[in-house]
């Protein structure tokens, strides 16, 4: 356990540079995009003013005021490209102890004891990553808010209540249940993507890929061939096919950790 | 410590942002609604099962089931509530009963607290299971079709009414879609017993009201050769069946038989006129009514639902932000039954109305 | 003893590059496994520590099948890129319950490697150099070195030769891969011959001066055959 | 020390523990250095070490109690044995390569008297 905890921490030093670099640049983006949002509001009003000579008053009729939602309109780009970096450091994670100078795959194939904490210490990374990301994300947002409010004109300003434009809305739903739905379906991605790096690290190229469309595969038939009985069946009441669903996700969750600690305890190679 | 100081210092990271946002979300004020009674007691019958559905889509969505007694549910919803919360009202009754009602070639009726649920599996038999509010007991009957509807195709048998203790079906060719027939079954005798309403098998009936055995209806006959169809009103007593003349259009509104048999009535509701139309069976008269009703549709132009139902109107309007005037009225007479104020102590413009759920 | 039972590898669908491969190490002894390039000679090695899968073979370590008695030293760095010496010896001592600080400590002097200086700026002779100590400094009967000598100067060979004939020598099977086999076919005491995929050959070394009065380079022709 | 790659190294260092004990430079009695200390000291393995050292002792040149350095030998008899030993290798060697191209005895040994004694007086200047 210890060993496995110490792990985790050389792989979070290893990306600190970048885990801390892509936290600030996100958080600097989405506050930047928000102040130019305001500036570009006020330039707009006063433009439309002197263009149309009209009063400032009805100068925001016309272009009406801004609001928090829509000053934080590009805050869903920043997280998908958030979301993609996530996804690339799942890879990364992985493929920098094969390539680059040093073969750390060697050192970490060789520790003492079981394998299972060299799996465990990245998927405890990544995972750490992720809700760093979504908390630290929330926290932005409070700070954009409390930005918009201190920069923006009274009279310019829609509502002083904090507003979320649809999409942020589904990730920050204002219920802990939600976040922990929404980790434990990142989490499962993580697991499913180190699954089928596994598979090409194992067995290389030709037949890797072929292992890898194998697996997608699967879990696409699991899926269907499960709908697809649940509707011929016809005999499940609606709260059971969720329980199946569930069965489903929760089974499939464990088989792809259970799939990665068998492929590196045997089949792994350097 | 050296050891796991990037890992400590991420998940303090976590915990503190996510504490940050549980605080944020315990902050969020939630809707508080009190029920001011204007006019009428809540505790009548036809007050009581009146079921006001607000849902807040601010920040947080929040549902809630206001009862005009005052008595509150709210429900947060996260992604996963909605996947073992039980879609059909039937939440409690016993597990068969729920799968009966399931199965797609059952319909279903809601009267009185009691779910009567048939369906005919094969055009052989017809299977009935009805189940009360409350009671662990469902009562299953299975009657051989009769003989006239064993000619139909694959049928879709809907329960209309119970009164006394016949239950009214109506039965419908899925196949053709062609021609509807009605029946009466005894539930006491066990017997069924169709009622020829003199109309042409192809048309479809729709049913409008029962009254001791008069049955009141209009179909959709299409003028032959063009595709413009008109709607004609009967009555009929199983024997003899008589048209019913001047009544101009009341498809698209919603109409019923008065409960007392005598009229009909046809409620059309446009955004700010709310009117119906009461047309005497045997007078043949038409007679107009109106009601005026302050509205002020929120941003998205909504604000209103308004249903009639075993006779009486129910109606919600939002007058403003977080404030919902509920009434219910008695059509013949124009007499308010009940009116009270839905109110949201914090006025929030995000709450609006989902409708009225009538028990 | 270090046994390997009939080891088989075929990498895709290429000739298979392990054909059953067996032999064994004895304690307290350094056993050299020489082959032409390409013949699986570091492919053995990586299979005997589990860091290539086999498609058949087992590897015995007293009769246990578990590589905790058997310490590797790769000819490539292993380190994380931005470590230090000091950060590895570290990091050896956190992981590995059989590390032996003490002997780091003399290999380190001996080698006069500094604990401040980064792995990846290091040059190849002190990189070979470093993986050694974090090979011998770890108490383990076996220890397998893939091309200990590869691509380094004269006097960092001389000093990795040394060790061969110092104390921490004591108590250790030594299985080695390597070219330079002039230099050091003194100091071995067993030779293995792998070509096509099987062991073809095995000598104790003293033994076949005496009795043929031949050296290991000359067995070497004779066996290759060019 | 620089080995010969065909003839076994324990025998090799065995010679050089003799060549010592010939030239007295290992008089009789005298402690030598311990196995681990030789094989460092020649750049050899260890086990060869060994092997040379149990050499030696069949050969009585030394003898070993337990854990206390190993002696040279006290019997002179065996040291003597060894020079003459030495001796005759050396001149079989000689003889080998003087016979290989046929020259007559008398003029070899005159050649080794002349040049025994010219090393000789070169060691007493030095």
């Amino acid at each position: 356990m210890k060993q496995y905890l110490m792990l985790t921490n050389e792989e979070l030093k290893r990306s600190w540079k970048m885990i801390i670099s892509i936290i600030l640049a996100m958080a600097g983006i989405e506050i930047l995009t928000v102040v130019g949002r305001v500036i570009y509001h006020e330039r707009q009003v006063q433009e439309y003013m002197s263009y149309a000579k009209v009063s400032e008053s009805d100068a925001i009729r016309t272009i009406e005021k801004l609001s928090f939602e829509q000053a934080s309109s590009y805050f869903s780009y920043i997280i998908l490209i958030g979301v993609a970096l996530v996804l690339l450091y799942a890879v990364q994670i992985w493929y920098r102890d094969w390539l680059g100078e040093s073969k750390y795959i060697y050192r970490l194939l060789l520790l003492p004891g079981n394998r299972a904490k060299i799996f465990f210490a990245k998927f405890t990374s990544l995972a750490l990553v992720i809700i760093s990301f979504i908390g630290l994300q929330w926290v932005v947002i409070q700070l954009s808010f409390v930005i918009f409010n201190w920069m923006i004109k009274d009279d310019y300003r829609a509502t002083s209540t904090l507003g979320l434009s649809r999409t942020l809305k589904q990730l920050y739903t204002m219920n802990l249940v939600d976040v922990l739905v929404i980790v434990t379906l990142a989490l499962f991605t993580v697991s499913f993507l180190f699954m089928l790096i596994l598979l090409e690290r194992s067995y290389r190229k030709t037949k890797g890929l072929l292992f890898i469309v194998l697996e997608v595969i699967a879990i696409v038939v699991i899926m269907m061939g499960g709908m697809y009985i649940i509707e011929t069946l016809d005999i499940f009441l609606s709260q059971e096919i969720s329980a199946i669903m569930i069965a489903i996700f929760v089974l499939y969750f464990i088989y792809t950790i259970w799939k990665s600690l068998r492929l590196l305890k045997w089949k792994i190679s350097v | 410590m050296r050891k796991f100081k990037f890992v400590v210092i991420l998940a303090v990271v976590s915990v503190l942002t996510l504490g940050i946002y549980t605080v944020f979300i315990q902050s969020i004020e939630e809707s508080d609604f009190t029920v001011e009674t204007i006019k009428g007691n809540p505790k009548q019958p036809e007050v009581r099962s009146i079921q006001a559905e607000l849902y807040d889509n601010g920040l947080k969505d929040v549902d809630y089931n206001v009862e005009l007694d005052g008595h509150v549910q709210k429900k947060t919803n996260n992604f996963i509530s909605d996947l073992f919360e039980n879609p059909s009202e039937e939440k409690r009754a016993p597990a068969d009963f729920r799968r009966f009602i399931r199965s797609d070639y059952v319909t279903m009726l809601k009267q009185d607290g009691i779910s009567y649920a048939m369906g005919a599996p094969d055009n052989t038999k017809w299977e009935l299971q009805y189940w009360e509010e409350g009671k662990q007991r469902v009562v299953k009957k299975i009657f051989p079709a009769p003989a006239e509807a064993r000619k139909l195709g694959e049928t879709q048998i809907t329960p209309y009414k119970k009164i006394g203790d016949s239950l009214y079906v109506t039965i419908y060719d899925l196949q053709t879609e062609v021609g509807t027939q009605l029946y009466k079954i005894d539930l006491k005798g066990d017997s069924i017993q169709k009622i020829n309403l003199s109309v042409s098998s192809q048309d479809e009936i729709s049913l409008l009201g029962i009254h001791n055995e008069v049955i009141v209806y209009y179909v959709m006959e299409n003028i032959n050769g063009t595709d413009v169809s008109k709607e004609k009103l009967y009555m009929s007593n199983g024997k003899t069946t008589k048209r019913l003349k001047g009544l101009k259009s009341f498809s698209n509104g919603q109409t019923e038989l008065s409960a007392d048999g005598s009229k009909l009535i046809v409620l059309e509701r446009e955004m700010n006129d709310f009117n119906w139309t009461l047309y005497d069976i045997k007078t043949k008269q038409v007679e107009k009514h109106s009601m005026d009703i302050p509205l002020v549709t929120d941003e998205f132009g909504l604000g209103e639902y308004t249903t009639l139902k075993d006779g009486l109107i129910y109606t919600a309007n939002r007058l403003n932000d977080g404030i919902y005037n509920v009434r219910v009225i008695d059509p013949l007479s124009d007499r308010i039954l009940y009116e009270g104020n839905i109110k949201d102590k914090l006025k929030r413009e995000e709450t609006s109305l989902n409708g009225l759920v009538l028990k | 003893m270090l046994e390997v039972h009939g080891l088989k590898k075929r990498y895709g669908r290429k000739k298979p590059i392990l054909e059953g491969v067996s032999f064994s190490v004895r304690p307290d002894s350094i056993t050299c496994l020489i082959g032409l390039n390409g013949e699986g000679k570091s492919t053995i090695l990586k299979a005997i520590m589990g860091l290539v899968p086999v498609d058949a073979g087992t590897v015995l370590v007293d009769g246990e099948v578990s590589r905790d008695k058997i310490a590797f030293v790769p000819d490539l760095q292993t380190m994380p890129g931005y470590m230090t010496i000091g950060d590895a010896l570290l990091y050896m001592n956190d992981y590995y319950p059989d590390w032996n600080p003490k002997v780091a400590e003399e290999l380190m002097g001996l080698f006069k490697l500094l604990t401040t200086d980064k792995i990846l700026e290091l040059s190849k002779g002190n990189q070979a150099k470093f993986s050694l100590v974090l090979g011998f400094a770890l108490d383990r009967p076996y220890l397998l070195l893939d091309e200990p000598f590869a691509g380094i100067d004269l006097f960092t060979k001389e000093q990795i030769a040394w060790i061969f004939s110092s104390h921490y020598m004591e108590g250790r099977g030594i299985l080695m891969t390597t070219h330079e086999i002039i230099e050091i076919e003194h100091l071995i005491d067993r030779v293995v011959f792998l070509q096509d995929g099987r062991i073809i050959d095995e000598h104790d070394t003293e033994e076949m001066r005496e009795v043929y009065g031949k050296s290991v380079q000359d067995r070497m022709r004779e066996v290759y055959q060019r | 020390m620089q080995f010969d790659q065909r003839s076994p190294v324990y025998l090799q260092v065995v010679r050089w523990f003799k060549e010592q004990i010939a030239t007295e430079e290992l008089k009789c009695g005298q402690e030598i250095p311990s196995r681990r200390e030789i094989a460092a000291q020649l750049g050899i393995n260890p086990n060869t070490a060994q092997k040379a050292y149990k050499e030696m002792e069949e050969q009585n040149l030394i003898t070993t109690e337990r854990n206390v350095p190993s002696k040279i030998t006290m019997d002179q008899e065996i040291v003597k044995k060894v020079r003459t030993e030495m001796l005759d290798e050396a001149v079989a060697q000689f003889i080998e390569a003087v016979q290989a191209i046929q020259i007559p005895l008398g003029e070899v040994v005159t050649k080794v008297e002349t040049v025994y004694q010219s090393t000789e007086r070169r060691k007493v200047d030095a």
